[in-house]
């Protein structure tokens, strides 16, 4: 089932992202499809600048701001058809459509994630993030730095990663303290006005911290630093939201199990395998700003938080 | 020196469309022609390419003929993208409850359910417009909104894969539907589904209950005149409901064959109405208007826009350009080519020659003198 | 009466104007006086409106020439023909019923206060020209509240207020009551007196006869002849505008009635306004009787068609039987299974799809029936066969059977929708104002189907308020007088004085 | 439980409500005009979405909020050039075109962010307008007078809107040319001309309802508007063409959203009914038209292009 015409048409991508001087032809050759645009400060850009971070160069093809799952299986199907080598499905959503496609291209590896298992694909690798670790430790500063006790969550839909991340965050806060964890899901991925109303109402009803999950979170962002509250992201590095008001970033470094998974084709085992990054294997990372004035009893107790997680003593899920 | 004129404008819209798209796309850094040359091959190059175009325009054609049945009753139905998540949804509950059915069954089965899912979801509107005066737009596009918050809520509780739940990953979607619902390919080695001719006979169907039923005759009365078709005792109420019960049922099987005929074989949400139908409730417009209203032409309309849209996203891939050029180009080309309303005219006189021509009753009326009264 | 000058006010030289299949005007000449009333007469597709527009600039003739008090212009739109002094009062009447009298007066023109309306000055001036010519109507006013009658005068106000030299009436009687037409002509004899060039357009002669200077005759699109009442008298009118003898009474031959087929009690209707239109009304309808319904408008009439037609509901206690089966309340499809025909009085509204073709019209009642459907579809072949022998049968002037009804002229769409209605064979009939705007040889035609129906043995009831068509058709006629039967006459009875009397609402021991 | 009933809540909820009706309400009476002139626009969302962005790229890159104020009215302003060329002068299927622009407004502000501004940043936010004394008022002073200008002068288009139609010309052209167009041209009134003001004035309004969002937020994403365009045509319905109406319903519309997101935030509303509950703006709207049971016809020539023969 693979149309090898499709060949020519794709054959002219330029790479988008190739070390000067090495010619292409030599280059992995990776597409990446993906969901919201590279630049999100979110979800796909950390897929984006993970790549650039390898420690080989690579060809890369990117399709993003696909949220139409159909139009994503059908880039992914001809990004497999075009000769590349990994095909990066960097959405969880895009799973179902994977199952169809990766058994027509069995040269091709495909990398699906956040994705806890292969669906016993063969030639996919599957990586996730314990989004909950990263969330467990932002609650335990949070509530390290909350006067009044009282912390709210901004999310989208009550699923996927976000759910993750704010379980984590919800126990670590409650493990250090916080009387109350205030979640509120706006309903939306995208309605930043949503966002910034339940940021106003967590205030309003008494939350000094706040974080959250997803896109339209900057909506929030806005509300508390318009009213001086913490905030605390997740997924990319939100400093530059507020540099004086973001407290920490849970950040992604897919690099380090990319990395591995490159290693696993090289040496001829094209799948099934399913990966994670935590804060372990240095793939997740919590990112403090030095920009804001942490005290130190809570930074210290963030970093036992993440020793704590690290030697197994802390679950954040539990 | 007029037939001219009303040849160029079409012309003339469509290198503007193009000029505009061009700018853009030079604005972007990308060789124009390269663009236009990847929007080709994308949507038409090959038979995958066709066949990936039919099936993108699936939904088109069916939201279009539905369409094309309500606003000939007069009725405005903008709820074409909820109507195709409750017809996915009742759809997907029913090959979740008897996934043993042969294929045999279980196919029709399930398609017959989204007609239901999206009939019931069209004739809320159409209840609400004919028995308490709600303006169908604004109810429309209010249960547009229900509609993908029911979906949210129905994909992350009652219909989660128990997967998700047990590994805590949470992802909003069902399980695997039974692969006895799944559409067959057609064309082995394209996307060429099962939901193709199922479309184009569904637009066939709306084009013989618009032009060849009491049915559809009464629906066209009440959409000219329903004081006229009230006082020849059609039920005019009755009517407005049927419209929009049977545009909403043709989304509904849009739905169904989202799913079904999907990659993924299941149904999942990212949130949004667009994620999971591409807009096809609002596009379906563009192409039943484009096709003048009417079913059968509504099925090349949609093929083309059908095109226009998997030739954007593959020339986003092609040339590396942001994903969000394919939705602005398709914008530019509805604006400049699809709405000038000559090429509509065209469309218009094309289709009258053609009825002069195979007016079915023609052929039946043969016999009698064709003594037509003359006014003169 | 005419002023001094030679030169005439308009002249209009060689108007030619094709549509698709139609030669509207063919080389048509007119001329028309100041101070004089110019009756345009013809029948209903003869071309009238057509030339009309074409005068007021709606319409570009193909060829043709257009005099203004001497001057050849060239008249681009109505803009052009306004500030000429062109006014037009149009067949269908050119109002904004959501805006108030005031406004729809001012569009258009120039305020005082612009940007702002300077409402209050137009009412001044638009009671000004009320009290001048006796137009008594309140500027404020929403337009959709007005009676046909006010609307009309609004219509004529607003071409007064534009100083309008020379009016275009396309058929401004049609629609109005004989006391409103009197009160019409008073204000056309105003006019007349004060210089202003009248044309007229009217199917009723005797309203012809009473007001014209000069009479046009236009047959299909060409002018035919050239007269004044003085030398032509409603017979000679009649034939000319037709071609053929017309027979201003028609025949109606004796016949017993039978038993009751529509029976009316004790029915009370609210009106749209929440008043009480139909006020315990009875009433019986024979077979093979026509029973007419006399009255001024407004006095309950079309509430009571609409209830028998199934278009309105009645008070809980009124019966309206069709063949002994209650219809009240239960929509047109139960009074026509009944056995009920209805033409209404609104055709354009009610009584035909304008976009639907010709034969789609014609099917539309029946288009359900055996006959015409099979297995869930419509059988086109009998259909077009059907819909042939109607426009031959009732000779509807159609350039073919998939024409779009619109484009018919105004009597031809009121003759399709006889044809329709009378082809089911009905036992009851129900006819509103069956030959507005319809010329005289299709109302002969068209009262000839009635008494037909009648000797087959309908019943028929015709609501009308031309006294002449109900003395002409009618073996009782019944005046309406605020929402009851003031007395129901016998023809032989009937007498025009005795049903004005009632009509106005004088009573008088009813004779049966 | 009961904290929602503490004044402080109900009050700021009001607030919240009245700050999301804002973007209705300028959008609202804008397609309300060009309605009344009988043009269906359904491109109001693009149209929103296309000022939001260059009215925060502006902002962004100047500073100065006066400016993209007038930068995203303009956009506005350019669209409804656009759009009354499209309909009126081109006489276009104005269902199609519509929704070409809501497409193109989708694209090409996503596109624009993306080519120009990239990684999501915040410019300065309309600061908020205290009304001086009425602002002291405990709560009520909250609840209305300490919003931002655009969000006062939302509430003072209603006005303006009503002088506009009812008593002016203009308006009563504008209610010509959408209840009876042949009526009006015989009377030399340019039906063309009246509907492209229309058209321009009600995407001028758009433009403003998506600038003020968007300033509002200080920050600008793709598909930022969130459906916000389509609900405002709904409530144009809901107002039954008339600015007071379609002020209640943008107030409706956004108290019942702000009391939604509050209700979450209090915990009032389990988290398993959240999607459920997002359904209430849109559900308690037809409910609200049910229970008014009005019957209101839309302009008559709404949707029809209008040309002489
Ligand atoms: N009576 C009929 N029988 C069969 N086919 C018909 C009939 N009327 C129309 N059609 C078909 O429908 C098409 C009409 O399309 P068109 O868009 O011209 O509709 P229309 O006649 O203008 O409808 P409307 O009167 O509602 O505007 C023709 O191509 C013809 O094939
Ligand atoms: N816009 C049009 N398109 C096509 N044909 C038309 C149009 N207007 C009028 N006609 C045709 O031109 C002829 C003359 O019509 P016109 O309306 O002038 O008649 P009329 O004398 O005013 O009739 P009536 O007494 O019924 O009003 C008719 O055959 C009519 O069908
Ligand atoms: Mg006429
Ligand atoms: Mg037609």
């Amino acid at each position: 089932g693979d149309d090898s015409d499709d060949g020519g048409a794709t054959g002219t991508t330029a790479p988008a992202t190739t070390a000067a001087g090495d010619s292409a032809a030599t280059l992995l050759k990776i597409a990446l499809v993906a969901p919201s645009a590279s630049d999100d400060l979110a979800f796909t850009q950390s897929m984006v600048d993970a790549i650039n971070e390898l420690s080989d160069p690579v060809a890369l093809s990117i399709t993003d701001g696909t949220f139409v799952i159909e139009e994503a299986a059908t880039a992914i199907r001809e990004y497999a058809a075009a000769g590349n080598e990994i095909v990066v499905a960097h959405g969880t959503q895009f799973g179902a459509s994977l199952a169809e496609i990766a058994p027509d291209f069995p040269e091709v590896t495909f990398l699906w994630g956040t994705s806890t298992d292969t669906q016993g694909l063969a030639n996919v690798f599957a990586y996730s993030p314990d989004a909950a670790e990263g969330g467990y430790v932002n609650g335990v500063v949070a509530a390290a730095i909350s006067s009044s006790g009282s912390i709210g969550v901004v999310g989208p839909i009550e699923a996927g990663d976000a759910v993750t991340y704010i379980t984590g965050f919800n126990n670590g806060a409650l493990a250090n303290g916080a009387t109350e964890v205030s979640i509120t899901y706006t309903g939306s991925f995208g309605d930043v006005a949503l966002a910034a109303e339940a940021a106003t109402a967590l205030i309003t009803n008494g939350a000094d911290v706040l974080t959250g999950s997803a896109q339209m979170v900057v909506g929030a962002v806005g509300v508390a630093s318009d009213e001086g509250v913490p905030w605390f992201g997740t997924q990319a590095n939100q400093t530059s939201l507020d540099p004086s008001l973001v407290v920490a970033s849970q950040v992604y470094h897919w690099e380090v199990v990319l990395e591995e998974m490159i290693a696993q084709r090289k040496a001829g085992v094209l799948g099934g395998e399913a990966f994670e990054i935590n804060l372990a294997n240095g793939g997740l990372e919590i990112e403090f700003n030095d920009g804001f004035d942490l005290p130190a009893d809570a930074r210290a107790a963030g970093d036992a938080a993440i020793a704590g997680i690290i030697d197994g003593s802390i679950d954040p899920n539990g | 020196m007029h037939r001219l004129v009303s040849a160029a404008i079409p012309m003339l819209a469509a290198l503007a469309a193009f000029a505009c798209a061009a700018i853009v796309l030079v604005a972007l850094g990308a060789n124009p022609l390269e663009g236009f040359q990847a929007m080709y091959t994308g949507a038409f190059g090959n038979v995958d390419r066709l066949s990936a175009t039919a099936v993108r325009a699936v939904p088109l054609v069916l939201v279009g003929a539905g369409i094309s049945i309500s606003f000939r009753a007069s009725v405005i139905n903008i709820g074409g993208e909820g109507q195709i998540i409750a017809g996915a949804l009742l759809s997907t509950v029913t090959a979740l409850a008897l996934p043993g059915l042969p294929p045999i069954v279980l196919i029709p089965l399930v398609l017959f359910a989204g007609l239901v899912g999206g009939g019931i979801w069209g004739a809320v509107p159409g209840v609400l417009k004919a028995y308490a005066s709600v303006n169908e737009i604004l109810s429309t596009i209010m249960l547009n909104i229900v509609a993908v918050q029911f979906m949210n809520y129905m994909l992350r509780s009652p219909l989660i894969d128990p997967l998700e739940i047990e590994r805590g990953t949470r992802i909003p979607q069902t399980e695997r539907l039974s692969d006895n619902a799944a559409l067959p390919t057609l064309i082995s080695g394209t996307r060429f589904n099962l939901g193709v001719p199922v479309a184009v006979a569904a637009a066939v169907g709306a084009y013989i209950i618009l032009w060849r039923t009491p049915l559809g005759f009464r629906l066209r009365a009440v959409g000219h005149s329903p004081d006229a078709a009230r006082a020849a005792g059609i039920p005019v109420e009755r009517s407005v409901v049927s419209a929009l019960a049977l545009s909403g049922s043709l989304a509904g099987l849009a739905g169904a064959i989202l799913v079904f005929g999907s990659e993924g074989q299941r149904m999942i949400t990212d949130g949004s109405s667009a994620g999971f139908t591409g807009s096809a409730g609002f596009n379906g417009i563009v192409a039943a208007l484009f096709g003048g209203l009417h079913p059968l032409w509504t099925i090349p309309s949609a093929y083309l826009f059908g095109g226009l849209i998997t030739g954007a996203n593959h020339l986003q891939r092609v040339l590396q350009v942001p994903a969000a050029l394919a939705v602005s180009l398709n914008g530019i080309v509805v604006i400049f080519v699809v709405s000038s309303s000559k090429v509509r005219d065209r469309i218009g006189a094309i289709l009258k020659a053609r009825r002069e021509f195979d007016h079915p009753a023609n052929e039946s009326t043969s016999s009698p003198p064709a003594g037509e009264v003359a006014a003169t | 009466m005419a002023t001094d000058t030679d030169i005439p006010m308009l002249e209009m030289r060689g108007i030619t104007k094709r549509f698709p299949g139609v030669l509207a005007n063919d080389a048509v000449d007119l001329t028309v006086r100041s101070g004089e009333v110019h009756t345009l007469l013809g029948e209903n597709g003869a071309g009238k409106s057509t030339l009309m527009k074409i005068l007021f600039g709606l319409y570009q003739p193909d060829e043709g020439e257009i005099r203004l008090n001497g001057e050849a212009i060239e008249v681009e739109s109505p803009s052009f023909a306004i500030a000429h002094g062109i006014g037009m009062i149009h067949q269908h009447f050119m109002l904004v019923p959501t805006l108030t009298v005031a406004e729809n007066v001012a569009l258009g023109t120039r305020s005082t206060r612009w940007p702002l309306t300077d409402l209050p000055v137009v009412s001044r001036r638009v009671e000004e020209i009320s009290e001048k010519f006796g137009l008594a109507i309140d500027p404020s006013i929403e337009v959709w509240k007005l009676a046909v009658g006010e609307r009309q005068r609004v219509e004529i106000i607003k071409a007064l207020y534009r100083d309008a030299r020379l009016l275009v009436l396309d058929e401004p009687t049609a629609v109005l009551t004989p006391q409103e037409v009197e009160e019409f002509f008073g204000i056309l004899n105003e006019m007349r007196s004060t210089g202003h060039g009248l044309i007229f357009i009217s199917h009723k002669l005797r309203e012809v006869v009473a007001i014209s200077d000069e009479i046009t005759v236009l047959r299909n699109g060409r002018v035919t002849g050239h007269t004044t009442p003085a030398e032509s008298d409603r017979h000679q009118l009649a034939t000319m505008m037709v071609g053929r003898e017309v027979s201003l009474a028609p025949d109606r031959p004796e016949i017993e009635p039978g038993e009751s087929r529509l029976v009316i009690r004790n029915l009370v209707v609210e009106s749209d306004r929440g008043t009480t239109a139909v006020d315990g009304l009875d009433l019986d309808v024979r077979a093979g009787e026509i029973v007419g319904i006399a009255g001024v408008s407004g006095n309950g009439q079309r509430e009571l068609a609409e209830v028998i037609a199934g278009l309105r509901d009645a008070e809980t206690g009124s019966s309206v039987q069709i063949n002994g089966v209650e219809v009240v309340g239960l929509g047109a499809r139960i009074a026509r299974d009944a056995g009920l025909a209805y033409v209404p009085e609104e055709r354009m509204r009610d009584g035909a799809i304008g976009d639907f073709t010709v034969s789609e019209n014609l099917v539309l009642v029946d288009h359900g029936s055996e006959e015409f459907s099979r297995r869930g579809l419509l059988r086109f072949g009998v259909i077009r066969r059907h819909s042939q022998e109607l426009v031959d049968r009732f000779e509807v002037k159609t350039p073919g059977l998939d024409t779009a009804t619109s484009t018919l002229s105004g009597g031809n769409i009121q003759k399709l929708i006889l044809a329709r209605e009378l082809a089911s064979g009905p036992t009851v009939l129900l006819a509103a104002q069956p030959t507005r705007g319809v010329d005289i040889g299709a109302a002969e035609y068209i009262h000839e189907q009635i008494i037909e129906q009648r000797s087959g043995g309908a019943a028929a009831l015709v609501v009308s308020e031309d006294l002449d068509e109900l003395m002409g058709i009618a073996d009782r006629i019944a005046v309406m007088f605020e929402g009851r039967i003031m007395g129901i006459v016998e023809i032989e009875d009937a007498t025009r004085e005795a049903l004005g009397l009632m009509m106005a609402g004088v009573h008088e021991g009813s004779p049966a | 439980m009961s904290d929602f009933f503490t004044a402080t809540v109900l009050f700021s909820t009001l607030a919240a409500g009245i700050r999301l009706s804002t973007p209705f309400l300028f959008a609202g009476l804008g397609e309300m005009v060009g309605q009344k002139s009988g043009v269906l626009n359904l491109g109001v969302e693009g149209v929103m979405l296309l000022s939001a962005f260059f009215a925060y790229w502006t902002a962004l890159s100047t500073g100065s909020l006066w400016l993209a104020v007038l930068v995203g009215t303009l956009v506005g302003l350019l669209m409804g050039v656009v759009y009354g060329l499209i309909t009126v002068v081109f006489h276009a299927e104005q269902g199609i075109s519509g929704i070409g622009i809501f497409l193109f407004g989708l694209g090409f502000s996503d596109l624009m962010f993306q080519e120009k501004v990239g990684t999501p940043k915040f410019t300065s936010k309309l600061p908020s307008v205290d009304i001086p004394l009425l602002s002291d008022i405990p709560h009520v002073g909250v609840a209305f007078f300490q919003h931002s200008a655009m969000t006062y002068a939302a509430f003072v288009m209603v006005p303006l809107v009503m002088i506009l139609l009812r008593r002016t010309t203009f308006g009563t052209n504008v209610r010509a040319a959408g209840e009876n167009p042949e009526s009006a041209d015989s009377l030399g009134v340019s039906v063309a001309r009246i509907r492209f003001s229309a058209i321009v004035i009600g995407n001028t309004l758009a433009g403003v309802a998506g600038t003020a969002l968007v300033l509002e937020l200080g920050i600008f994403q793709p598909n930022l508007t969130a459906g916000r365009g389509f609900i405002a045509i709904a409530l144009v319905y809901f107002g039954a063409w008339r600015a007071p109406g379609v002020m209640a319903g943008a107030l409706l519309y956004g108290v019942v959203e702000a009391t939604v997101i509050t209700w979450k935030a209090l915990g009032i509303i389990p988290r398993s009914l959240s999607d459920i509950s997002a359904m209430a703006p849109a559900v308690i709207t037809i409910a609200a038209l049910v229970i008014l049971a009005r019957r209101v016809k839309p302009p008559a020539a709404l949707t029809q292009p209008f040309s002489r023969h």
